[in-house]
């Protein structure tokens, strides 16, 4: 039964997605609101029922379902094929049910917008795109998605297309994934040339019986990870994330902090026996993570726009599940993933109807103060803000994060056969992460609710959007009671669910780290506080933040190194291109232009030859006389 | 080289040379007349007597006479005769005469290899060109008459219209 | 009667009738124009009917190949009109015939001036290709060749744009230069074949198994690879693209790259890797360099570009590389690949070309600088526009990706690191044709431009066929790749009545 | 009958040729050119003959005759086209003036 279920889950959006495009304005805003809701709605219920299938079924149970044979060739063959396991499960859970929300709230944030229909358009195509990568078994049929929630994401970032400078983020997002997506294939190659075929237990098991040879599963592991690190926006690619906030905010809640960030993520979990394999790639992915997290958490903290420190936020939290990931612990990373997609949609949608409601002001210096004009919004970005923060024991962002500090904590790196170091320096970096993401999210929380009043705020936030802001609240606080760490009640059904074979409890995990997962954030909670909360320090100057915001300037200037590298790339590309194109015209057509005008003074030369006069032609052929004589004699 | 033979190849090449130097056209055709009876002299010690006849009567009798007559007509005056002095200034005939001097160099290079013995030729009667224009060469009398026959219309058709003039 | 003649002949018949069509009111009131256009519609439904019959119903006497047809033309010189059809033709002869629907439905309606040669022309053209793909017969094959050169001249050169005589000349230059290159190796193998087995004859089949030197057989088979590198444009001979497709009215250049580019690729197929199988392989990494270099510079090259259908031009350039790829990686994979981005290349390419007509049509200006974006004033172009423009860039899930997908495959059997850089090829891919799209589409509508109105719903719906056929080839390209294997030469045992 | 070598001959015929050449090329009066003409004529008659004694071969003097056809073909031509452009107000008879083929 759940093999018919499958394909239809991925054909609602994808349906959606086509009437939408082809009725093309003709069906009004509210019309296209309900049919692209109507879609993703059907996939929500669609994924809640196989996933009760799969569940009541065995442990190790998944649905595999071949719709049809892609490419079958001499050498390779390739099938769209879907495969539900308990990790795609958790994936599609996400995606469908953040996604169904996420378009109830843009039904309401985008009514009055003239292009709403090309929005929904691409926003259920994403989430059809988004479902085919979580659902594909085959690792081709995968790079469809891969692909294809790219350009939805361009086509989103680039959605107010007036403005030049929203296209060339949304170009900028796209060549930046596209150099991960070309990294991808060529991973996608090297195990396509040594397995003959991508699926992903073939590729599995080619690997683990010793089918690859040990450079090549390296390699292939480097590629896959570079692939991730650009669709993530983590460190050496995570340009593109900040100015992806030029898109609508609904897109950004959806695909720069629920899902398409996340992409990296799922392959990488999908493929964690590929990575077990090698060694130094998950040295390198925790160290990644690592970088990226602590750059995320200082850039986050010297924004001035709203929007850009959530997506820096979402930046360092991706790093938080790299790093879980680079640890071998990729059921923390997946939970972090689960609790991470509730909190930060909440965030971006809470800011959205700030932004909304505060006549599209973005800058948090300017908005202060809207705790009395917008009361439920100050409760629902609070919660977003206290679980991402990880406040102990009450948010979901606690036990993930808790999660991941224990596999840190607890994995040991053996990068070479008798030299193998412990994850305790990850740990501690990991524990500073959380405590800059503390600072950061409750220094924007005190600025923008709790300063003195800023602009005036005007209307009030429609019931639409209230729905979603009250469901994700409740997802983001209690969305984490289902994985606990041993020392309070271990409550394992998370990790139960995800791999039931490998039990992830450490009986003799100490006490004290527990606590210091749940001291830091508080730490950081009561700095924030006295920095911006106290209404003292307000007095002089909100801007310098108490001096700290001016050290850490210096801390975020090479968070724009890889930014302005990109740029300066694009020019240096355009000019090197336009300089080539001179001197390929320069030096091509002067060819061509050179043969043309030998021909026209040649022509000239010959012209002047037959001038028509007798004796110039009667002295012509007695010279020509003269030649072959010359030659008959001496010959 | 016999005296005689000596004497008529000179005054063939003296009178060529006076042809293509005289200022005045009717001086040049005389002397042109000259040259050509001289030849006829080369032909008969040649042994082809009918040659030197035909010679003599045709070129030098018939085509030479037009000449005359011709330039008789165009009555060229002493302008004419003062215009060719102009035209033989050295600028003009030098490049030429190098030319036409290498030619004749090349000429006779080539030729010396071919001197045979001096055998005395036998003459060729007319008897015998007889025979063989109509004998072999019966199909290339017909060809001459065709061209006889164009040049005939084309020089009436030229002068016809001498005094329309258009 | 045997289809394959009346397969090649009937598109220029029909072009004769069109021309007479069109020239019987001596001024060209709009019916004289549009009997023209009709017959020209009528004659490609009968081709379609035609090859229909001839794709389902196998004759059975034609032994190995999908149809055959032999007919002595000079016996004395062993030349016999000889058109055999095996998947590879059969399938660039459909591709021809529906890049030619979507080319009569959107533009060929617009030409004025003197349709009724127009289209004669057109049809011309098409019997070029068509002879081209199915001559076995080495002269005949040429004869093709050229015959299909010079129609497409004379459309640059009447119905062009502004400065058409000389990418006219530049076209045929290039072409014609290439194809004596061509017939010099042609006589060579001709000859060489006579004086070892004492048979003159110009067929395919029994001079593919003549006993060459190994230099004697690199030098045949580099002049084949010449002509048809001119025409695939590979890197350095590629000069006369941009601006004959940029000169060119749209059905021209819509012909030019759907069509006549293919002839290059599968020229290249049959008269390269299938006749000289030892010299190929061994030109292999050359033309194999040759490919990616294509492919970055035609990328980098239409990323610098401002002309729209130049853009396309250097796109295709790029596209082209990866064919040259596939086709020299030496194994079946790279061919089915190369063979796929041919159809793939052929389809999206010509939609753009039309896209880019239909915008010069109605907006006189071919310059992106000056165009602005078009989304307002005419959503249906500018999402034919995206979907094509993503198309090209190697979507997966569109035909071009799979193409791509399959050649990179057979490219990383041989060499790795060259398959990396190829595949690297695919960033400036996405660069140039998101550019174009924020130019011209996604981009904020020109004040002073007047936008013309937007694509008919009958157009809308002709490029919506193109379009589904473009996913169809992505999404579920089996059969196209099963049936369009070219017929390997060692079972090519020749008609029974083969040439003598 | 003193003997006139067939190398002399073609010595003699060798100069008058060059003369004759010299003539058409220096000369810029057709009437002049047409005499120069003439001249290199009988030299190649004068090439013809003597070949005819050496080989005593009657051959030689067919040729003599038919040349000599040709000669006065084309002096009737010649002189026809003199007397046209004489009349025609070209006083000057420059070769080189009637380059521009008009009539």
């Amino acid at each position: 039964m759940a093999t018919f279920l499958i394909p239809l889950l991925v054909l609602c959006p994808l349906a959606a997605s086509l009437i939408i495009f082809i009725s093309t304005g003709r069906m009004g805003a509210r019309g296209v609101g309900t049919v692209a809701c109507a879609g993703v709605g059907m996939a929500a219920v669609l994924s809640i029922i196989v996933s009760v299938i799969l569940l009541s079924g065995p442990a190790t149970g998944e649905v595999q379902v071949t719709l049809w044979p892609w490419m079958h060739v001499a050498g390779f063959s390739a099938d769209i094929a879907f495969m539900l396991d308990r990790i795609s499960l958790v994936m599609i859970l996400v995606v469908t049910i953040v996604g169904l929300l996420i378009h109830v709230y843009a039904a309401g944030y985008m009514q009055d917008d003239p292009g709403i229909a090309r929005f929904f358009g691409c926003m259920t195509l994403f989430v059809a795109a988004m479902l085919v990568l979580v659902l594909a078994s085959d690792l081709l049929c995968l790079f469809i998605g891969w692909e294809g929630v790219g350009l939805c994401s361009y086509l989103l970032i680039g959605f107010w297309y007036d403005d030049p400078a929203n296209t060339a983020a949304a170009r900028k997002a796209f060549y930046m994934t596209r150099v991960g997506d070309v990294a991808l294939l060529c991973g996608l190659l090297l195990l396509a040339t040594t397995t003959g075929s991508l699926r992903t237990g073939a590729v599995l098991a080619a690997v683990t019986n010793g089918q690859v040879s040990a450079s090549g599963v390296s390699m292939a592991a480097f590629f896959i990870l570079a692939g991730a690190l650009a669709k993530s926006a983590q460190v050496p690619f995570q340009a593109w994330l900040p100015d992806a906030m030029a898109g609508p905010t609904p897109t950004s809640a959806l695909i720069h902090a629920a899902t398409m960030v996340t992409a990296g993520v799922y392959l990488i979990a999908r493929l964690h026996d590929l990575f077990a394999m090698a060694a130094p790639v998950m040295a390198l992915t925790a160290v990644l993570g690592t970088l990226t997290l602590l750059v995320g958490g200082c850039a986050a903290l010297v924004q001035s726009d709203l929007k850009r420190i959530l997506a820096w936020s979402t930046i360092s939290q991706v790093g938080y599940m790299f790093l879980a990931l680079g640890c071998g612990v990729w059921q923390a990373a997946l939970f972090h993933l689960m609790t991470h997609a509730f909190f930060k949609a909440l965030l971006f949608l809470a800011a959205g109807a700030v932004i909304m409601r505060a006549r599209h002001e973005q800058d948090i210096f300017r908005l202060g103060g809207l705790r009395h004009a917008m009361p439920g919004l100050t409760v629902a970005f609070v919660a977003g803000a206290s679980a991402l923060a990880g406040l102990p024991l009450v948010t979901a962002g606690f036990y993930s994060k808790e999660m991941i500090l224990s596999g840190v904590w607890h994995v040991r790196f053996g990068l070479t056969r008798d030299w193998s170091v412990t994850g305790h320096p990850l740990w501690a970096m990991a524990l500073l992460g959380a405590f800059l993401t503390a600072l950061y999210i409750f220094r924007c929380v005190f600025i923008v609710f709790f300063g003195k009043p800023g602009t005036v705020a005007a209307g009030r936030t429609s019931r639409l959007m209230t729905i979603p802001l009250g469901c994700l609240c409740i997802l983001s606080l209690f969305g984490g009671v289902i994985e606990m760490p041993d020392t309070l009640p271990s409550l394992h059904l998370f990790s139960a669910l995800l791999d039931p074979a490998t039990p992830l409890s450490h009986a003799d995990e100490p006490v004290w780290l527990v606590l210091a997962g749940a001291i830091v954030p508080l730490a950081g909670l009561a700095l924030a506080w006295m920095l911006w909360g106290r209404p003292s320090s307000v007095m002089h100057g909100a801007r310098t933040g108490g001096g700290l915001d001016a050290r850490h300037d210096r801390l975020a200037i090479w968070q724009h190194i890889p930014d302005r590298a990109s740029t300066a790339a694009g020019g240096l590309m355009r000019a090197a291109s336009v300089r080539v194109f001179t001197i390929r015209a320069g030096f091509l057509d002067m060819l061509a232009r050179w043969g043309g005008s030998i021909g026209d003074r040649g022509a000239l030369l010959l012209d002047r030859l037959h001038n028509g006069r007798m004796r110039w032609y009667a002295a012509w052929i007695a010279g020509g006389l003269c030649v072959a004589l010359a030659v008959a004699v001496l010959s | 080289m016999h005296a005689l033979a000596l004497l008529a190849a000179g005054i063939t090449v003296m009178g060529a040379i006076m042809v293509i130097t005289r200022r005045v056209a009717v001086h040049a055709v005389l002397y042109l007349v000259v040259t050509l009876l001289a030849l006829s002299v080369v032909l008969v010690m040649l042994g082809a007597s009918f040659a030197a006849m035909l010679e003599v009567i045709i070129y030098a009798g018939a085509i030479m006479v037009l000449f005359i007559f011709v330039i008789m007509m165009l009555n060229l005056g002493q302008p004419d005769s003062q215009r060719e002095k102009e035209w033989l200034r050295p600028r003009a005939w030098l490049g030429p005469g190098v030319l036409a001097a290498i030619v004749c160099m090349e000429l006779l290079y080539c030729a010396s290899p071919l001197s045979g013995p001096a055998r005395l030729p036998v003459p060729i009667t007319a008897h015998d060109v007889g025979l063989s224009l109509f004998g072999r060469y019966v199909l290339m009398v017909e060809l001459v008459s065709f061209l006889l026959l164009a040049g005939l219309v084309t020089a009436f058709h030229i002068g016809r219209h001498r005094e329309g003039g258009h | 009667m045997n289809a394959l003649p009346a397969l090649v002949l009937l598109p220029i018949l029909g072009g004769g009738v069109a021309w007479v069509a069109g020239r019987i009111r001596p001024v060209p009131t709009p019916a004289s124009r549009d009997a023209a256009w009709w017959v020209v519609l009528a004659t490609l439904v009968m081709e379609t009917l035609l090859l229909a019959l001839v794709t389902f119903g196998h004759q059975p006497h034609a032994g190995p190949w999908l149809a055959h047809f032999s007919m002595p033309w000079l016996p004395a010189m062993g030349i016999a009109v000889r058109l055999d059809m095996d998947g590879l033709s059969l399938s660039l002869i459909w591709l021809s015939l529906v890049l030619c629907f979507p080319c009569v439905f959107l533009s060929t309606r617009q030409v004025t001036v003197n349709a009724g040669a127009f289209h004669f022309l057109f049809l011309a053209t098409l019997t070029g290709v068509i002879g081209t793909f199915l001559a076995t017969d080495l002269f005949l094959f040429f004869f093709f060749w050229e015959l299909m050169l010079v129609p497409m001249f004379v459309l640059i050169a009447t119905w062009g744009h502004e400065d058409r005589q000389r990418a006219a000349m530049t076209f045929f230059m290039f072409t014609q230069g290439s194809g004596l290159l061509m017939l010099v190796s042609i006589l060579g193998l001709v000859m060489a074949h006579y004086r070892t087995t004492g048979v003159l004859t110009f067929d395919y089949v029994t001079l593919s198994r003549t006993p060459l030197s190994p230099a004697l057989s690199m030098l045949l088979m580099v002049g084949f690879f010449m002509a048809f590198a001119v025409k695939l444009p590979v890197v350095p001979v590629h000069v006369w693209l941009p601006a004959a497709h940029t000169q060119a009215p749209t059905a021209a250049s819509v012909l030019l790259a759907g069509i006549l580019l293919k002839t290059g690729g599968y020229g290249m197929i049959r008269f390269n890797v299938m006749l000289f199988p030892d010299a190929a392989s061994r030109f292999a990494p050359i033309a194999m360099g040759l490919g990616v270099a294509g492919i970055l510079y035609g990328a980098w090259l239409s990323f610098a570009q401002d002309d729209v259908k130049r853009l396309i031009a250097y796109s295709s350039v790029s596209h082209m590389g990866f064919v040259l790829l596939g086709i020299f990686c030496g194994s079946r994979m790279g061919m089915q690949g190369a063979i796929m981005q041919m159809l793939a290349h052929g389809l999206s390419t010509a939609a753009l070309f039309l896209i880019a007509g239909a915008i010069q049509d109605r907006l006189h200006t071919r310059d992106m600088r000056r165009i602005g974006g078009l989304w307002a004033a005419m959503p249906r172009l500018s999402s034919a526009g995206v979907f094509f423009a993503v198309a090209a860039l190697g979507m997966p899930g569109l035909g071009n990706f799979t193409g791509e997908f399959l050649v990179l495959l057979a490219a990383w059997h041989v060499s790795p690191p060259l398959a990396t850089v190829a595949a690297a090829g695919l960033v400036p891919a996405a660069m140039y044709a998101l550019r174009m799209v924020n130019r011209i589409f996604l981009a904020a509508p020109r004040a002073g431009l007047r936008p013309g109105p937007d694509l008919p719903a009958r157009q809308m719906a002709v490029l919506a066929c193109v379009m589904a056929l473009v996913v169809m080839l992505g999404l579920y390209p089996q059969p196209f790749m099963t049936f369009s294997l070219p017929l390997p030469v060692a079972d090519m045992t020749g008609g029974e009545d083969g040439a003598p | 009958m003193p003997a006139f070598s067939f190398n002399d001959t073609l010595v003699l015929a060798a100069t008058m040729f060059s003369v004759g050449l010299a003539g058409v090329l220096v000369r810029r009066n057709m009437v002049f050119m047409l005499m120069s003409l003439d001249i290199m004529l009988n030299a190649a008659a004068l090439v013809f003959v003597a070949a005819g004694a050496r080989w005593h071969d009657a051959t030689g003097q067919v040729m003599f005759v038919l040349i000599l056809a040709l000669a006065a073909v084309e002096t009737a031509v010649g002189l026809a086209i003199i007397l046209r452009l004489h009349a025609h107000g070209r006083p000057t008879l420059d070769a080189d003036a009637g380059n521009l083929l008009e009539g």
